[in-house]
């Protein structure tokens, strides 16, 4: 950008956005949390919403030429291929016999688990949920 | 001219010897964008690769998983918003930063500079804090799947900011010592260019691990 | 680099429209010679970087050469003391353990795909080729690259000091699949040696990774004027399009081994499933130390993530080849290249397809099948652009006027060797076939045809057709001729066979293959390849003398040896610091052989008519 | 000079082809086929052999030829060309073409491998209710038949290492696991590969045609032990099947008395 100063927008007005966006999904985030769908879904608005401005006025992608985006623009297409490509074998994968995240000894009890019903026996108090842990507000 | 097998030119010392004191023609070829921001664009788009690594498997691995607790159980989650806010503040004092750079006001940089770098290492001190909790609680990578993949991927985004203070205090140095003149103003806003892709990855970041 | 710019508003006649700021001349004035160090060790000169890799890439190659053989040796006759080794294995009288053969393979894959190709191919002739091809004086960031070969230092250190450690070293495979390579009482390669691997190769990615963006600048931004895009050569087409490949997809390697590397010393679960069992101990043990590990990961995922890495790699490993080889049958063959735009676009089109092919490694491991199937459709694709480049370098050679050095008889080997790799690739890539051919020795058979066979013969023609620019002198036509000779006879005797091995169903990465009946027969034929295996390595005594010989005893020649047209043949031999001596100004493309407009059957492309 | 290069690059094509036809002669060719699909992969290997050959033989051939003919040693210049839009045209098409036609010769196939929803779904054993678990660990495979329920995973499961046996002529469905790391189903006679991933129950089906004793042999890396994880793959008359269960099963319980 030969011309220095004048980009044609205010930070401080991309700036308020940004903080207005993250306190809406912090709000909802913590205290809206069903329905599941509607919260992920405006989540993933919110953060592409301020990832873009960022991009755009921050990174002054919006003032950029098409050689600079050509350097990027391949990524969101290949991000989307590994994604997919790999979402048969974790996601949709019915010959899992196994939970994601699980560890089971060998009576079949749960060790090791994500999920609150089965809290890790003997290793530290890995659960927020714990009344003594309460590890999610220090 | 029918060249045969053999004819392979040889040494001439008065043609071939190379010429002393010649210029180096550098010549620049391409389409108008600065070679360094050429190289930081290509730098950013492997870095968003590898973050692609590191948050696709989160995110393949959480999808395939039957229950995930929510974060917000687990996490301090009101902490991390006050760190995000921080980050994006230091992106803005950044763009302040490279507006003063590019008009050349060096005292301007300095002072929107300085003010990154502060911003930017509370960030980095409360993520090191928030370890520091989870750790003492027992919160251990090795837990389950849902500590693996958060310090995974906190932990290199973590790294990448402390690598953007350290970059951002050379050149907050360079301008005091030796002052950045408005020609080399690129030389900031490769570094802001960095600084704010980092900022971007975690606004990314935040929502998916701290917020869904 | 002298770091004095002047901007000088310079006319630039053939400047192309909308093309690039005033040219600038950089005042050159260090005429102090500097230090052994400086020029050596520290360099920031592409050229002696360029040579530092060349150099850490043949010893490499020696060393991974010397692997191979031990891997022969064991497949042919097994169990037998092996020479040289033997001290090592006092218990078995002198027999190499089990153990032992997995590392061998393992570390023999390793090191001469990461340490010795891709260093050779993107960072010795990378380096040594990309500005003196463009007429720029050096590299866009000789620091940056110069940083580029430090990092390989550790990676270096990693990938030797993994022999040293308890347990030997990495024994999954270069695949490195887990929970083999993630859980400790697997294999005793998991116990240190893994860890070492994968910091070696993180390393290496991160010095690829600097060379990568170095590479792509530099291209795209210091072509001298002139220099069009469409007018560059194709090795550095070939280059540039495998820097692309190693930006795009080496990152995600690096994610992954560092998740591989977590699982390996945090404990973390990303790639190991739940509820193993491994030599009999119970879960809550097999990890580190006392602790348990963490769990309900998924395997495929790291095969997924390696493999989207990994199989461009292999492209990485074959483009530069591909584009030094078009270079040198133009130029020895006297003929502009046959078809230069497919040329373009067909090394575009392997790379871009490289991208979405990579599950044809995992066809039977367990991936969705309906995967499958558009791997294989996408795969198979991937043959078409090759088969534009095959028919352009036989259109290439049509009609020239073929002098047959030794670089030219490499180039043409190249040809040759890749056509049978590429095609026993097609039968792979057919699922239903490759339900059978999978870890059988075909696919060893193909991959040495096209990174041996292929891409080291080409790395071969490109030390000799170059060498003249690296040390200002040539390297001795009659040794080289029967270097080649040997190279090309010995190495066809040791993998041809290895498809019929493959049909009888013998299996790759097996210490000792008659440990079934169905493959004794197998013997003889193993004892033929690993003898031709032995005079092959033995034959490049030729290369290796000849080299140093004409290191410094080489016949001198002057700027242009053979006659070329590109720009790196109007620099001195060996190029000084800021490589060329004159304003350089290109006017045409870099292959105008035979041209009826002059006298000569060459015309440079700075050359104005 | 030319004449020595050109006769080794044209060696290739010449000795190339030669193996391959004498390859079935010293036995370096498929072992026999038993198994119901085995034959349409070998046709399909074929086909693509026949197709690859020809190009093969062309390029090598013509490799040599322009080698040969177009020596510096004639006058002269060599033919000023930057190539040829219409042979580019020929020869990306027609390529194209078969290899889209290669590509699409082997769907079927390897649906009829692979494709759940294409496993036996009538016959005396289903993709829900499998002959057999196969337990792949290091290094050594074992079988686990369903007690008299007919139901893997119940106490009266029977288990027996080494030999997996099925009756000839049936469509086989068996569950692949792995107890720890990655290994591989391959039996060569049957053309049937397939990995068995620790965590995951992969259904296999086969339909072996040939009574007969086959090597049952690990081809994925699991180990120092890899090379000599076997295994033995019987296949018997379904009279002897039968008998062979009944035999497993009294084994199966006089050890569990040793035991007891
Ligand atoms: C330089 C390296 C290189 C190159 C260029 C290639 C090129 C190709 N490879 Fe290869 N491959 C490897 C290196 C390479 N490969 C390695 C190292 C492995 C093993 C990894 C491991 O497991 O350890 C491997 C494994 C491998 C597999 C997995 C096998 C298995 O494990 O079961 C497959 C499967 O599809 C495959 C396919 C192909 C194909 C289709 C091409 C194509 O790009 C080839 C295209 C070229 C041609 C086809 C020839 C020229 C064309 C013509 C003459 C025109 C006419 C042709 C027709 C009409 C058919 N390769
Ligand atoms: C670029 C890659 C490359 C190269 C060049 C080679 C070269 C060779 N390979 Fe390699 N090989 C692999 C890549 C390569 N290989 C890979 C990826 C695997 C799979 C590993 C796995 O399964 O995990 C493999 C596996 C593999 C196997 C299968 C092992 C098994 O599955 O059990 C075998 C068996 O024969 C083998 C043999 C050979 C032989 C005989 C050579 C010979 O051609 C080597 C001859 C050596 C030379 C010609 C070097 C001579 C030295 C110089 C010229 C140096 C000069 C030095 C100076 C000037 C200082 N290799
Ligand atoms: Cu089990 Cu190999
Ligand atoms: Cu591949």
């Amino acid at each position: 950008m030969a011309h220095g100063k004048d980009l044609g927008y205010s930070i401080f007005r991309i700036f308020v956005i940004l903080f207005i966006l993250t306190a809406v999904e912090v709000a909802w985030g913590m205290f809206l949390r069903e329905p599941r769908w509607l919260l992920w879904s405006g989540l993933l608005v919110c953060a592409v919403w301020k990832g873009l401005l960022i991009l755009m006025y921050f990174m002054h992608m919006r003032f950029e030429k098409m050689i600079v985006w050509s350097l990027i623009l391949p990524t969101p297409l290949l991000v989307a291929v590994v994604l997919f490509a790999n979402m048969p074998d974790t996601v949709f994968n019915e010959k899992r016999d196994y939970k994601i995240g699980y560890l089971i000894d060998q009576t079949g009890e749960v060790v090791n688990g994500l999920d609150p019903e089965h809290p890790a026996k003997g290793r530290g108090k890995p659960h927020g949920h714990q009344p003594e842990g309460e590890a999610a507000g220090h | 001219m029918n060249i045969s097998p053999a004819a392979i030119p040889a040494y001439d010392p008065k043609v071939d010897a190379p010429k002393p004191h010649h210029p180096i023609y550098d010549y620049d070829s391409g389409p108008p964008v600065n070679r360094g921001k050429f190289a930081i664009w290509l730098f950013l788009a492997t870095e968003i690769m590898f973050f692609t690594g590191l948050i696709g498997t989160y995110i393949v691995l959480r999808m395939g998983a039957a229950t995930w607790p929510d974060p917000a159980d687990r996490l301090a989650v009101d902490i991390t918003a006050l760190n995000t806010f921080f980050l994006i503040v230091s992106s803005a004092t950044m763009v302040k930063g490279v507006e003063r750079a590019m008009v050349g006001d060096n005292g301007g940089l300095i002072k929107w500079l300085a003010l990154t770098v502060l911003i930017g290492s509370i960030f980095v001190g409360i993520q090191a804090y928030e370890y520091a909790v989870l750790i003492k609680d027992g919160n251990l990578p090795n837990v389950d799947i849902f500590w693996s993949t958060f310090y995974a991927m906190t932990g290199f985004h973590g790294i990448h900011v402390a690598v953007g203070v350290i970059w951002n205090l050379c050149i907050l140095i360079a301008a005091i010592f030796r002052k950045i003149p408005q020609e080399k103003y690129m030389k900031v806003e490769l570094a802001g260019l960095y600084w704010h892709f980092v900022d971007l990855v975690w606004v990314l970041l935040f929502t998916i691990v701290y917020l869904m | 680099m002298s770091t004095h710019t002047t901007h000088a508003p310079h006319a630039t006649p053939h400047l192309q429209p909308g093309e690039g700021e005033p040219g600038t001349v950089r005042e050159h004035h260090d005429h102090h010679e500097l230090g052994f160090l400086r020029k050596w060790i520290f360099s920031v000169d592409h050229k002696v970087i360029g040579l530092q890799f060349l150099f850490s890439g043949l010893v490499f190659l020696a060393l991974g050469g010397l692997m191979a053989m031990a891997i022969r040796y064991q497949l042919a006759w097994p169990w037998r003391p092996m020479p040289g080794l033997a001290w090592m294995f006092p218990a078995t009288g002198g027999a190499i353990s089990p153990e032992f053969y997995t590392m061998l393979f393992t570390m023999h894959g390793t090191i001469m795909i990461f340490f010795v190709m891709i260093p050779l191919l993107t960072g010795a002739f990378g380096n040594f080729l990309i500005p003196l091809m463009i007429g720029a004086p050096d590299m866009a960031f000789p620091k940056l690259n110069m940083f580029g070969y430090w990092t390989m230092i550790p990676a270096f250190f990693f990938i030797l000091l993994g022999f040293f450690v308890e347990g030997g070293h990495a024994a999954g495979g270069w695949t490195s699949y887990p929970p083999l390579s993630t859980i400790e009482a697997a294999a005793p390669g998991s116990l240190t040696g893994q860890t070492c691997w994968l910091m070696g190769l993180t390393w290496v990615g991160v010095s690829s990774m600097m060379g990568a963006v170095n590479y792509v600048t530099t291209i795209v931004k210091m072509r001298a004027p002139g220099l069009t895009m469409m007018r560059l050569p194709l090795s550095i087409w070939g280059l540039m399009i495998t820097s692309l490949l190693q930006l795009f997809a080496l990152p995600v390697l690096t994610a992954a081994s560092i998740m591989q590397l977590l699982d390996r010393t945090m404990n973390t679960g990303f790639f190991t499933p739940t509820n193993l069992l491994v030599n009999n101990i119970t879960p809550d043990s097999f990890a580190y130390g006392s602790q348990a590990a963490a769990a309900g990961g998924q395997p495929l995922l790291w095969q997924h993530l390696f493999w989207f890495y990994s199989h461009p790699a292999v492209y990485i490993l074959v483009l530069p080849a591909m584009g030094f080889t078009s270079d040198i049958l133009a130029v020895h063959a006297r003929k502009p290249v046959f078809g230069y735009k497919p040329m373009v676009y067909s090394m575009s089109a392997i790379a871009g397809l490289g991208f979405i092919v990579w599950g044809h490694h995992m066809f039977t491991s367990g991936m969705n099948p309906a995967l499958g199937m558009t791997f294989m459709v996408s795969t198979v694709m991937i043959a078409l652009p090759s088969a534009i480049k095959v028919f352009n370098w036989l259109g290439t050679l049509w009609g020239g006027r073929i002098h047959l050095r030794t670089p030219m008889l490499f180039a043409c080997a190249f040809v040759s060797m890749f056509i049978i790799g590429g095609l026993s690739g097609i039968w792979m890539a057919a699922t239903p076939v490759d339900i059978y051919i999978h870890d059988t020795y075909i696919v060893v058979a193909h991959f040495h045809y096209v990174v041996f066979a292929g891409s080291l013969f080409a790395i071969f023609a490109a030390i000799y057709h170059w060498f003249p620019k690296m040390f200002g002198r040539l390297m001795n036509e009659t040794m080289g001729k029967i270097h080649f000779v040997g190279s090309f006879i010995f190495t066809n005797m040791t993998f041809y066979m290895m498809h019929q091995l493959g049909v009888a169903g013998l299996m790759r990465r097996t210490a000792d293959p008659y440990a079934y009946d169905v493959y004794q027969h197998l013997q003889p034929i193993n004892e033929f390849i690993t003898i031709s295996a032995f005079c092959m390595f033995a034959w490049q005594i030729f290369f290796v003398v000849n080299f140093f010989h004409s290191m410094f005893w080489g016949k001198r020649v002057g700027r242009n040896p053979w006659n070329a047209a590109s720009l790196e043949w109007d620099a001195p031999s060996p190029p000084g610091h800021g490589n060329f001596d004159k304003q350089l100004e290109v006017y045409r493309g870099a292959y105008e052989f035979s041209s009826p407009e002059v006298a000569e059957d060459f015309i440079p492309q700075t050359r104005k008519i | 000079m030319r004449y020595l290069f050109a006769l080794l690059l044209l060696l290739v094509p010449i000795l190339g082809v030669w193996t391959f036809v004498e390859a079935d002669r010293w036995q370096l060719w498929f072992p026999e086929n038993v198994s119901s699909f085995g034959g349409e992969i070998d046709g399909l290997f074929n086909l693509i052999m026949y197709m690859v050959a020809f190009t093969f033989i062309v390029t090598e051939v013509a490799l040599a030829w322009f080698v040969f003919k177009y020596s510096a040693n004639r006058p002269g210049k060599g033919v000023f060309t930057h190539g040829s839009h219409k042979l580019e045209m020929i020869w990306t098409a027609i390529p194209a073409v078969a290899l889209l036609f290669i590509a699409f010769s082997q769907m079927e196939t390897w649906a009829k491998v692979k494709f759940e929803s294409n496993f036996p779904k009538t016959g005396e054993y289903t993709k829900e209710k499998p002959i057999a678990e196969l337990w792949a660990s290091q290094f050594d495979w074992r079988v686990r038949y369903p007690g008299d329920d007919g139901v893997i995973g119940t106490v009266d499961d029977l288990e027996r290492s080494y030999e997996f046996v099925v009756p000839v002529d049936t469509d086989v469905v068996f569950h692949l696991r792995s107890r720890d790391v990655i290994h591989s189903f391959f039996v060569p006679e049957f053309r049937l590969k397939q990995d068995a991933l620790p965590g995951h129950t992969i259904p296999v089906w086969f339909r072996a045609e040939k009574e007969g004793i086959y090597d049952l042999v690990c081809a994925e890396l699991c180990g120092w032990g890899h090379y000599k994880m076997s295994g033995r793959m019987t296949v018997v008359s379904k009279e002897e099947f039968a008998k062979r269960m009944a035999e497993i099963k009294a084994e199966w319980y006089s050890n569990g008395k040793e035991q007891g």
